[in-house]
């Protein structure tokens, strides 16, 4: 397996150096140095000037007094943090910056509503049905002038028609990932993984070397799709045909593996080297992302990423303001500030997840790598989940249940 | 019996390396020069400067030593109090009170975890760092009484009373007498309770304030989606090397009672 | 009579300080949670934002409902599989282990002994399961090693296989059956072997016969104490199970974190409950089963 | 002159059980008092009473004159010695024996010359800094007596602390104890089931039986004037015990004929034994005319016990136990088969109602 830069990228000196990368055209941010505190205080300071600079040029304005505390729940491995802590120093704001790593956990935290967050990120979905259950704070789109950079495929989504609640953050695709040493054939669709009774299919060629994901929604949602059902079906019937589909390519599987595993193993390739996978992650091996360091470097070129034919899931991350925050007007200078094009580059930059504000100064290797930013070609076969009551998820849980004990 | 003493020894270092294996996977590749964490690349000591620099691990490692200490304390007392009232009173119900002890460690965590947080919400306790203590006191009070109480078990309570026929009143017989003869087992029990408080994962998670993290959450968050960083690693090396010095002093300079 | 008096004659209060402080404790914080689990399982609790309300109108139908998943059976066999070979397993390492410490090594260096013992469980449990995962991969350590001596020509696989589940889980709980283990060897009166010896019994006996039925509360406390989060563990098997793995616990996690509301923390109480009724009734079993080998000794 | 230890009317139940039945005692001072019992009759519950390890149902508990009835043991000013020893595993036999000391606050420079003196008192010195495993059973026992002694008690309770010695070294102890008493003038009260211990160490004994006192009283005096037929059978090697009827004053007629005894006229008519020491009796030549009860009988079996000779004698269908010390040679023991006369004085019959 390769581990050489990609050729595209402009590199300097020594294997882990920072790239120049070009922003608007203007003049390159260099951004590097030794990993570590000291490096990353550097950094921060580089990173700071050039956001000054930027922000001037293109005219951001200081908004209303801010609460001295701001209570944010992210994903991990979502935002620079060295960023996000430089913009709380600057607006003297007392950052409790948290992590989830789960969706499910995030959303009942918020529900039984003990821990009090001002701000948070909820996909597309599970957003609906937090509004819908009142437990969300409508957002002051005035507070957020910012929100004029976010193209307008991105501005009300079916989820939230009117922006009432949420505004996009991040978005992508869960498809298929796979090592190409041992794919040479490719990849591109979902019958790949599902047509288990011909014996010449990338599953049976490549038995035992698959994974799909250890999540109910997605799994169900990629058999739903090869089959042609709606993704959120709980028509009995069609989950049985569901089940029955994963039930029958559940011996050519590995197994049902969490991101963590296929991103550490895709690489090796030893136990499986295909995986139901999220673009994000996949992007995250082949760039090897990080939280503080903006650079682009490809690590594993042989690691593939794709939106199979039949379809697939799209997904939109969204900032929201819980029912029960307390520091409302942070809460929009963030969402404000983060919607900034140059913020938002520097974001993707450093973390490879879109955010869409940013398209414009994000330089042209990552505005073009499809892994990253979905084209806009493959928008009518990407399928948005939609919000579901416990009750139907109950049903779905069952057929789940159904395949994971078979 | 010696050559059985000497194939006691064996087995017991070919476990204790066995134990250690994984540890010593992990420390060299805190070395690793790649960032994978498989295949060992090259020697160095990135992932050390990264971790000094890495505020959050510090501050995840402090929180976990603070709260495992504060619910080991509480936890090992109340439950050595328990333990002694149910060995040494007659009363009915004690068998009862023995199963009712089981319900904390069945109870799945993320059940308890939910429910008390509910409750908290209900009674309007706000979360913070004593709340994440009052949730594991409470599944930990058991871990360390099912312990205390098998040492408990053998226990004559003659010591106490020649303790008394001394001159010592029931506070001092207790702590004199009672408490040193069970040390062994509370250590046990107190090495228990906090190594449950210490891994907890999903009830701190859920009993938390806001931005309060414990070394568990703070490497489940990293790890579930991108693999750990091998800052961690570089933890986990150093936590292994201050905790066999400090075992190593504390055997030296202790001069033991008993 | 003076304050000391009183509390030194009352017994009551004795039972109070020694019973009652701890039951208070657990009442509040452990068992009116527990009281709201039971309540969501009989659908009598509702929340409504951030409110919640109690509805007097029991109803067993998330009891009802928990027979739609037919996994679930499957799902507690493998539980109890998994939480059982584990069980055995690390109380068959255990025990020499902790008989060498307890009594055969020399008393200054018993302390140092469990600490050398405890030390890598200073490592975070995660840390630790991944680094099994590195020696039990098909590169990783052990496949090397078995092909360097020439066992093996291809890698073994132990990911994905329940050996994998089992070795990591004997390791993560080793410790738990290693200290109860401990703490009671630890006291064990080595004249009354001696004693045993001198009346002609055969070492073995006099294990069989003295040491071993001595030793049954740390084996009880220990078995206790790996076989009942053992039964609840899922996330040993997530991580390097196969694509069987499911157990009670991932059940019960999901209707509580996946499904979600009122159905599923009403469904998840329910099964949490019927699991919690399960375990009791196998340690009571089991606690009986050993205490009478007691007796029978 | 007030008592060391004087019990009044302690009755004390466990549920249903009475183990201490309306009890009453005086221990005197300075004196060595042992409560002799079978086990299970109440001899250790009674200890534990005077200990204030348990707490009596009925009745006053007084140390010294004082009602301590309700005073929690660590101000009693007692010493106990366990049966288990009850030794600190987790000291050594210094801190041990300074234990009660220390509870009350005695300035070590202080602890540290009492110590070193009851040692030399106990003979342990040069072991202070032995573990208690590494210490012989019958070293062991001295630092318990040490521990108890220390603190100079008002009254020391022994529950019976020889129990688990072999026979060599409990004789040694016994005359141990016996020396310590006396050296250091405490009243001890000794609860044993072994008569052995009894007699050769105290003042003064009771018999215990389900709960009761059957009878107070010096060794001596218990062993020659038995009041019932259950502390003559308890006390003492053996003791043959004719049953038979009080006829007329100082005959009591028996199986095997009418006995000769002293006093008791006023039980005429009712059923009584007569006891007679295995040693009162007289045996063939010693048998002379002024020998009050005089019967014949065949010896069954003789059997040399070292120091004397048992004979069984049968007489009558009775069997006598008779012990002679053979003061000549072994022409003088009679073997089994000869015919001989065997008889005692009656004063030598202990009559016995109960």
């Amino acid at each position: 397996m390769s581990e050489g830069p990609d050729e595209r990228i402009e590199v300097g000196e020594g294997r882990r150096n920072f790239l120049k990368i070009a922003v608007a055209g203007a003049a390159a941010l260099a951004v590097g140095g030794a990993v570590g505190y000291y490096a990353r205080e550097g950094e921060v300071t580089a990173l700071k000037k050039r956001v000054e600079e930027l922000a001037a040029q293109v005219g951001v304005e200081v908004g209303p007094v801010l609460e001295e505390n701001l209570n944010i729940y992210n994903w991990t491995w979502y935002a620079n943090l060295a960023l996000v802590e430089q913009w709380a120093e600057e607006n003297n704001i007392h950052l409790v910056y948290d992590f989830f790593e789960d969706l499910d956990t995030a959303i009942s935290t918020i529900t039984t509503g003990a821990a009090q967050y001002d701000l948070t990120v909820i996909s597309d979905n599970e957003a609906q049905e937090l509004w819908e259950g009142g437990y969300l704070r409508e957002i002051d789109l005035d507070k957020i002038p910012n929100f004029k950079y976010v193209p307008e495929e991105f501005k009300g989504l079916p989820y939230d028609p009117d922006n009432t609640y949420s505004i996009i953050y991040s978005y992508g695709t869960t498809g298929i990932g796979y090592n190409a040493d041992f794919v040479p054939e490719g990849i591109t669709a979902w019958a790949d993984l599902f047509e288990v009774d011909n014996p010449d299919s990338v599953i049976r060629r490549h038995a035992g070397k698959v994974t799909m994901m250890r999540d109910s929604t997605e799994t169900l949602a990629a058999a739903a799709i090869y089959l042609g059902y709606d993704i959120d079906t709980t028509n009995e019937s069609e989950l049985q045909r569901i089940a029955d589909l994963l039930i029958a390519q559940k011996p050519y599987l590995y197994g049902y593996v969490q991101t963590e595993d296929y991103m550490n193993e895709l690489p090796v390739g030893q136990r499986y080297y295909i995986s139901h996978a999220w673009n994000g992650d996949i992007a995250g091996i082949v760039y090897a992302s990080d939280e503080y360091e903006v650079y682009i470097e490809t690590y594993y070129d042989n690691i593939k990423y794709v939106v199979p034919e039949e379809g697939a899931v799209v997904w939109y991350d969204n900032f929201v303001i819980p029912k029960n925050a307390q520091n409302i007007e942070a809460a929009h200078a963030y969402i404000n500030w983060f919607l900034d094009p140059v913020v938002s580059a520097i974001h993707t930059i450093t973390i490879k997840y879109p955010y869409p504000a940013g398209l414009k100064y994000v330089p042209v290797e990552i505005k073009n790598d499809p892994m990253i930013f979905t084209p806009s070609e493959l928008a009518d076969r990407l399928y948005l989940g939609r919000a579901l009551t416990p009750e139907e998820r109950a049903i779905r849980e069952q057929y789940w249940n159904m395949v994971m004990t078979a | 019996m010696k050559l059985f003493d000497k194939i006691l020894k064996a087995y017991t270092y070919t476990v204790l390396a066995l134990i250690y294996l994984p540890i010593v996977i992990l420390i060299i590749f805190s070395f690793n020069e790649s960032r994978s964490k498989v295949v060992f690349t090259g020697f160095t000591l990135e992932n050390y400067y990264s971790l000094i620099g890495n505020y959050r691990v510090w501050d995840s490692f402090y929180n976990s030593i603070w709260t495992g200490a504060v619910v080991t304390v509480v936890s090992v007392v109340l439950a050595i109090l328990m333990a002694y009232g149910v060995s040494r009173y007659e009363f009915s119900g004690k068998t009862l009170i023995d199963s009712i002890m089981l319900i904390p460690i069945i109870i799945p965590e993320i059940v308890e975890a939910l429910t008390l947080l509910v409750f908290l919400v209900i009674i309007g306790i706000e979360l913070s760092p004593y709340t994440v203590i009052i949730g594991h006191v409470a599944f930990d009070i058991s871990f360390a009484y099912v312990v205390v109480k098998a040492r408990m078990a053998g226990y004559d309570p003659q010591f106490e009373e020649a303790a008394r026929t001394l001159g010592a009143d029931e506070i001092r017989a207790f702590t004199k007498v009672t408490l040193p003869i069970l040390a062994p087992g509370i250590a046990a029990a107190a090495l228990i309770a906090f190594l449950e408080s210490y891994d907890d994962f999903i009830k701190t998670f859920f009993t938390r304030p806001p931005g309060f993290m414990t070394l568990p959450v703070y490497i489940w968050n990293m790890a579930s989606r991108r693999g750990f960083p091998l800052d961690l690693n570089a933890l986990a090396t150093f936590v292994v090397a201050i905790s066999l010095i400090f075992a190593y002093i504390r055997n030296r300079i202790e001069r033991r009672v008993y | 009579m003076n304050v000391a008096d009183v509390i030194r004659r009352s017994r009551r209060l004795k039972l109070f300080i020694f019973i009652g402080i701890p039951m208070i404790y657990l009442l509040i914080f452990f068992f009116i949670p527990f009281l709201i689990a039971l309540l969501y399982s009989l659908g009598m609790f509702k929340q409504v934002v951030y409110q919640y309300h109690f509805v007097p109108e029991p109803s067993l139908e998330y009891y009802v409902g928990l027979s739609k998943y037919p996994g679930i059976f499957k799902a507690i066999q493998r539980s109890f599989y998994y939480a059982t070979l584990t069980t055995i397993g690390t109380l068959l390492i255990s025990y020499p282990l902790a008989y060498y410490i307890g009594v055969k090594l020399e008393e200054r260096y018993r302390d140092l002994a469990v600490l050398v013992v405890f030390t890598p469980f200073w490592i975070n449990f995660l840390l630790r399961v991944y680094a099994m995962r590195f020696i039990l991969h098909e590169a990783g350590m052990v496949n090397t090693i078995l092909r360097l001596l020439g066992i093996i020509t291809e890698p073994i696989r132990f990911l994905g296989t329940d050996v994998a589940v089992i070795v990591v889980m004997i390791y993560s709980y080793l410790i738990f059956m290693v200290l109860p283990l401990y703490g009671v060897l630890e006291k064990l009166n080595v004249e009354l072997l001696e004693a045993a010896y001198t009346l002609g019994a055969t070492p073995f006996r006099a294990f069989l016969k003295i040491t071993l039925p001595l030793s049954i509360p740390g084996i009880l406390a220990g078995s206790l104490l790996v076989f009942i989060p053992a039964v609840g563990e899922f996330v040993i098997p997530e991580l390097v199970g196969g694509p069987n793995t499911t157990t009670l616990g991932t059940i019960i996690y999901s209707f509580f974190l996946r499904v979600r509301g009122v159905t599923g923390w009403g469904i998840g109480s329910a099964a949490g409950l019927i699991y919690i009724a399960m375990i009791l009734v196998a340690s009571y079993v089991y606690m009986r089963f050993v205490g009478g080998e007691v007796r029978l000794g | 002159m007030s008592y060391a230890v004087e019990l009044i009317n302690i009755s004390k139940y466990f549920g249903d059980v009475r183990a201490v039945d309306n009890v009453s005692l005086k221990v005197r001072k300075n004196e060595f008092f042992s409560l002799l019992g079978p086990s299970g009759c109440g001899k250790t519950t009674t200890l534990r009473i005077i200990a204030g390890l348990e707490e009596p149902d009925k009745g006053i508990v007084k140390l010294d004159g004082k009602d301590v009835t309700y005073v929690p043991t660590h101000k009693r000013n007692i010493g106990m010695v366990f049966q288990t020893l009850a030794l600190f595993p987790h000291m050594n036999v210094y801190e041990n024996i300074a234990f009660g000391l220390r509870m009350r606050r005695v300035p070590e420079s202080e602890i540290r010359r009492r110590v070193r003196e009851m040692l030399e008192i106990v003979r342990l010195t040069g072991l202070e800094h032995r573990r208690i495993h590494q210490l012989s059973g019958g070293q062991r026992q001295r630092v318990a007596l040490a521990r108890a002694l220390i603190v100079q008690p008002a009254v020391l309770l022994l529950d019976e602390p020889l129990g688990a010695l072999d026979l060599k070294i409990r004789q040694r102890m016994m005359v141990e104890l016996k020396r310590v008493q006396r050296e250091v003038g405490t009243t001890f009260i000794y609860v044993t089931h072994d008569q052995t211990e009894a007699m050769v160490m105290s003042d003064r004994i009771a018999v215990m039986k389900d709960g009761v006192i059957q009878q107070v009283g010096a060794p001596y005096e218990i062993y020659m004037r038995p009041r019932n037929r259950f502390v003559a059978n308890f006390i003492g090697e053996a003791i043959n015990m004719l049953e038979g009827t009080y006829i007329e004053p100082g005959v009591v007629e028996t199986s095997i004929g009418n006995v000769r005894v002293e006093g008791g006229a006023e039980y005429v008519g009712r059923r009584v034994a007569v006891a007679i020491r295995p040693e009162k009796i007289l045996i063939g030549e010693e048998v002379s005319g002024d020998v009050d009860n005089v019967f014949s009988g065949r010896i069954l079996m003789t059997i040399f016990r070292g120091a004397f000779v048992e004979y069984r004698v049968d007489v009558a269908g009775f069997e006598f136990i008779v012990f002679k010390p053979h003061v000549g040679g072994l022409a003088r023991i009679y073997q089994a088969g000869d015919v001989v006369k065997v008889g005692w004085i009656k004063e030598g019959g202990i009559l016995l109602v109960d």
